[in-house]
């Protein structure tokens, strides 16, 4: 069972691992994008994590709720529409749980993916959040179907994950900004795949400590 | 990084209270969420334009507000989309009755966020259409990715659109009249440096004594091509006949459909320059390139033009749509017909355009 | 060097073709010798207003050429000023049969080609007055030295005396306000980087990353002092704090006595300001610095004459007189009085000011 | 006797001086002007020696005449006003002369520097090409005082001329731009005396070429 305290740590620490990232997310946007990855989500989810005190006491629904608003308030350009739609669905999944088990957190995950898709209307292989998010999410849903615990099944996600957001970098852009690079978006690894993948890798830095 | 700032992260609510301060007979700002507004907003009866986007593209879009253009600016982060409170409490505060158009340019932030701002809008019941802009020739290739960024054009529709307004259109003729500029509108541009982001605090892009990048966005977003530096005519001449012998150039976007209250996908056409044309020719600065020579470009676009068989009737030639402190320019050529020449030549009064009154 | 420009010899010729093309509606130039003249000119009956100086200050001045502000603008290589023979030129062409005024910004070419110029067209049979421009309160002493150089307040004499002519001013009335506004403006400049002049280029000064210039003229001459680099509060304090507090400043000029037909020397001396006075505030950019950070500087500047009692009723701000692509700013402060302040309001048609009309 | 054609030969020099010391004369200026009097100089000067040809067989103060009209037209700046009067004074001295004997020199000489002083207004020490034309016109006056030959007045005409230019270094600039950076003017050479000291080596190169 994913509790709630792991749920707040989670964003707690992909917070942190946002920070100590901003540089190195940022300069993956100078190459295809223009620079401001690392800067939009470090003020995002510094903001999100302020708020959490004040819901720290409801449910898991409402906290990501909570988050999910403050991203959209605050982040703008195309990671605020898109993580803040991320953790919106994420939290209409879960409205209500204090913890979560394996089908819930893939509930959450999936939500969480249909709804960039929904919003970004990208596809697998444009070069974006999605290449790192999907397969993680497909891995998640696999390890659970073949009975693995929440840890086991995160653990693969974030490999596949890893690969996912690695596989970005020969690819062509064709949606965000990297796209009207043409050509010259090849070589250099997505931003917003690379995010994503830091979101993935919290919850199993979380999951992994507390197990 | 040299500039005249205090803490990056105060850069734009500074420079927003400069502009209130500077301007305070022509505009207003709220800072929470940010949005600055016409002074004398709502005019009741009249439809609001309403556009936004990253900041760092000073004058735009908050030099654009008041009496003949904008009824509220929405500034983001540097370079970064606005959000959608932004627009949504911008759309309440000037909403006159007579219904919103939201001017967007093509990037997914902005379509994103003023997609989720336009469906939060018609919750409460405000009438809102939005054009998006996409003029930028530099990107070719549409049919599976984003499309062409919206630049310079982006300018031209909120003066043609905003005096169209001020004259009392409704909603949908304007919707349609800023579809029809879009349609006409091309640019291309070219940076000589890059510029640095505030936050970020060096330069987005490294270029060479002897380099240039050619078909530049304006959010530091490196260009298609890198190339030597060349002469200003033969830079012209590469940006110019980019425009002018770009091909029509076919996407499908998603428009609101006011009848069916959804969503749909239209496939729009931009009709190829041809002889006899009748030209708005827009000389842009980047922001850090003077003004002297801008018309060395505009020279040199003037002559190209006169060959082609392009008629240029009206210009515009400073720094408009600019990226920070970068050095370079951009051109953009709008096919004009007479009600565009009429709604250009309105009058305007905003802090950086101002004529007829 | 990296600019839009093609062989550095046609910088001025080709940026004046351009001018031309793009404002064929409001002047017309003469290119050797070089001068930029109303289209309407000559305006009968009209004192004419004449200015000129170096190039490489855009859109200064001839971009300030057209009704209710230059009758004429003389462009000297860049940064050199004109010479006598174009700002004869310039005369005859202008001459309505008013008299003509020369605004002269105290530089040692300046004044020497101007009274060259004066003495020539006098010989003509053309009525000439000049007044200098001296407001830059970088430089402390007057006694045996040049005195202080004419910056940011030239623009202001400009459209004020310009609308004093339009409105029928006879040449004396408008000699006089020209001096009274000169007495009353006062500027500062810094630079946060050199400029490159076209036929040298190479940067005129080098300034470490976290250097800044100050007190700088408009010529890439270096300034007072270098110091490091501080937030745009901190400039503004500086600069401000020290047009504020200058205290009133005594030089002897030359002008011309019509009635003795000589030239004879004038003790002037600027007033300091007081608690009260009503300004017009002018934050200009040198050039390369965008308009964002000047409203961050406008910002702070309003908050300090807030505090010192000082009202600012009226403002300009961009970049009105530059420096190539040197980024850094300069304030101007302008002691207004009634007159002055109908006279800035009246309509100006030019290609860089315009209102009322 | 200086010739007619060593006058021609003089501006000649004199131009040929300035382009290949055109670069050094904008540096000085770049250190406490605004980085132009080689620009300016060598400007003004290739123009008034395309003029010679037209005038070449005029007497010595026409040809003079039209070199000081070309500069005051192509110059600008404080330069062509000063190098202009000059030689429009130094023309009206030499009228109708086709050759030019001790006195006749001295009355040149004189009546450019006087030109140069009344233009100017400076004052000797005040940092500016006075301060080479001045103790150069002294020097020759007195060795012609002294009996000496043109050529031999004109060496010691040049040595002062090259010590007032080595002179203006230590002062601080009351006139012309270097004026506005008060102390921080002191330690550099002046770019007008420098020009001027050229101009009186080129003088004294012609007629050593001849002697
Ligand atoms: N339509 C889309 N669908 C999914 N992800 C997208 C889309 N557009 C952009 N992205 C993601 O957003 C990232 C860029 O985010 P960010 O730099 O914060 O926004 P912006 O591009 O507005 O500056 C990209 O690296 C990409 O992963
Ligand atoms: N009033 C003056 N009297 C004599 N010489 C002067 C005066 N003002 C300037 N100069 C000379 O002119 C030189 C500068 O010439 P130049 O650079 O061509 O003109 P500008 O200063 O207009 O750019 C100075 O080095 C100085 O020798
Ligand atoms: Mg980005
Ligand atoms: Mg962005
Ligand atoms: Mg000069
Ligand atoms: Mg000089």
């Amino acid at each position: 069972m994913v509790t709630k305290q792991q749920i707040l740590q989670w964003l707690q620490t992909f917070a942190t691992e946002i920070e100590q990232n901003k540089d190195y997310l940022t300069e993956l946007d100078a190459a295809i994008g223009d620079a401001d990855h690392g800067i939009n989500m470090d003020r995002g989810f510094k903001k999100a994590i302020a708020q959490l005190p004040t819901v720290a006491d409801k449910d898991i629904g409402s906290i990501l709720k909570t988050v999910s608003m403050t991203l959209i308030s605050s982040i703008g350009g195309a990671s605020g529409p898109l993580y803040g739609t991320l953790f919106l669905r994420a939290s209409t999944a879960v409205a209500g749980k204090q913890e979560l088990n394996e089908q819930d957190m893939l509930g959450l995950l999936q939500a969480g993916l249909d709804g960039v898709l929904g919003r970004g209307k990208a596809q697998l292989g444009d070069k974006t959040m999605l290449d790192a998010l999907s397969p993680a999410v497909t891995a998640f849903g696999q390890a659970v179907g073949e009975g693995n615990s929440t840890l086991e099944a995160m653990q693969r996600a974030v490999a596949a994950g890893e690969q996912g957001m690695k596989d970005t970098t020969p690819m062509l852009a064709k949606k965000g900004r990297a796209s009207y690079l043409g050509e010259r978006s090849v070589g250099h690894q997505d931003p917003g795949a690379t995010s994503s993948y830091l979101m993935l890798k919290s919850l199993l830095t979380v999951l992994e400590s507390f197990s | 990084m040299k500039k005249l700032i205090n803490k990056s992260e105060d850069f734009i609510r500074e420079s927003l209270q400069g502009m209130a301060a500077a301007h305070a007979d022509l505009i207003k700002v709220n800072y929470d969420p940010a949005f600055v507004y016409r002074a004398d907003a709502a005019v009741q009866g009249k439809v609001a334009i309403i556009s936004g986007g990253g900041s760092g593209h000073e004058p735009m879009h908050a030099g654009f507000v008041g009496m003949g253009m904008l009824d509220a600016a929405c500034p983001g982060e540097v370079f970064t989309s606005p959000t959608p409170d932004q627009m949504l409490s911008a759309a309440k505060r000037v909403d006159g009755g007579a219904g919103i158009l939201y001017i967007v340019k093509n990037y997914s932030g902005d379509i994103m966020n003023f997609e989720m701002a336009t469906e939060l809008a018609r919750s409460e019941g405000i009438r809102v259409l939005s054009i998006l802009i996409d003029d930028d020739v530099a990107v070719k290739d549409s049919l599976y990715t984003q499309g062409r960024r919206g630049v310079g054009t982006t300018v031209l529709a909120e003066k043609i659109c905003g005096a169209a307004a001020q004259q009392g259109y409704d909603l949908q003729r304007i919707a349609d009249l800023c579809r029809r500029v879009n349609l006409n509108g091309r640019s291309l541009g070219i940076a000589l440096t890059s510029c640095t982001v505030p936050a970020k605090g060096t330069p987005t892009f490294k270029l060479g004594n002897q380099e240039i990048e050619m078909g530049i966005g304006i959010h530091g977003e490196p260009g298609r091509d890198r190339m030597t530096l060349k002469s200003a005519d033969e830079i012209t001449e590469m940006l110019a006949l980019s425009i002018i012998e770009d091909a029509p150039y076919t996407r499908t976007v998603r428009e609101w459909d006011e009848e069916k209250g959804e969503w749909v996908d239209v496939e729009l056409i931009d009709p190829a320059f041809e002889k006899g044309d009748k030209l708005l020719a827009f000389v842009n600065s980047m922001g850090g390139t003077p003004i002297s020579e801008l018309y060395i470009v505009y020279r040199k676009l003037a002559e190209i033009c006169e060959q082609k068989g392009l008629q240029i009737v009206r210009n515009l030639i400073g720094p408009y749509i600019t990226s920070l402190d970068m050095q370079g320019c951009s051109i953009t050529l709008l096919k004009l017909d007479d009600e565009m020449i009429r709604l250009w030549d309105a009058p305007v009064k905003t802090p950086s355009l101002r004529w007829g009154v």
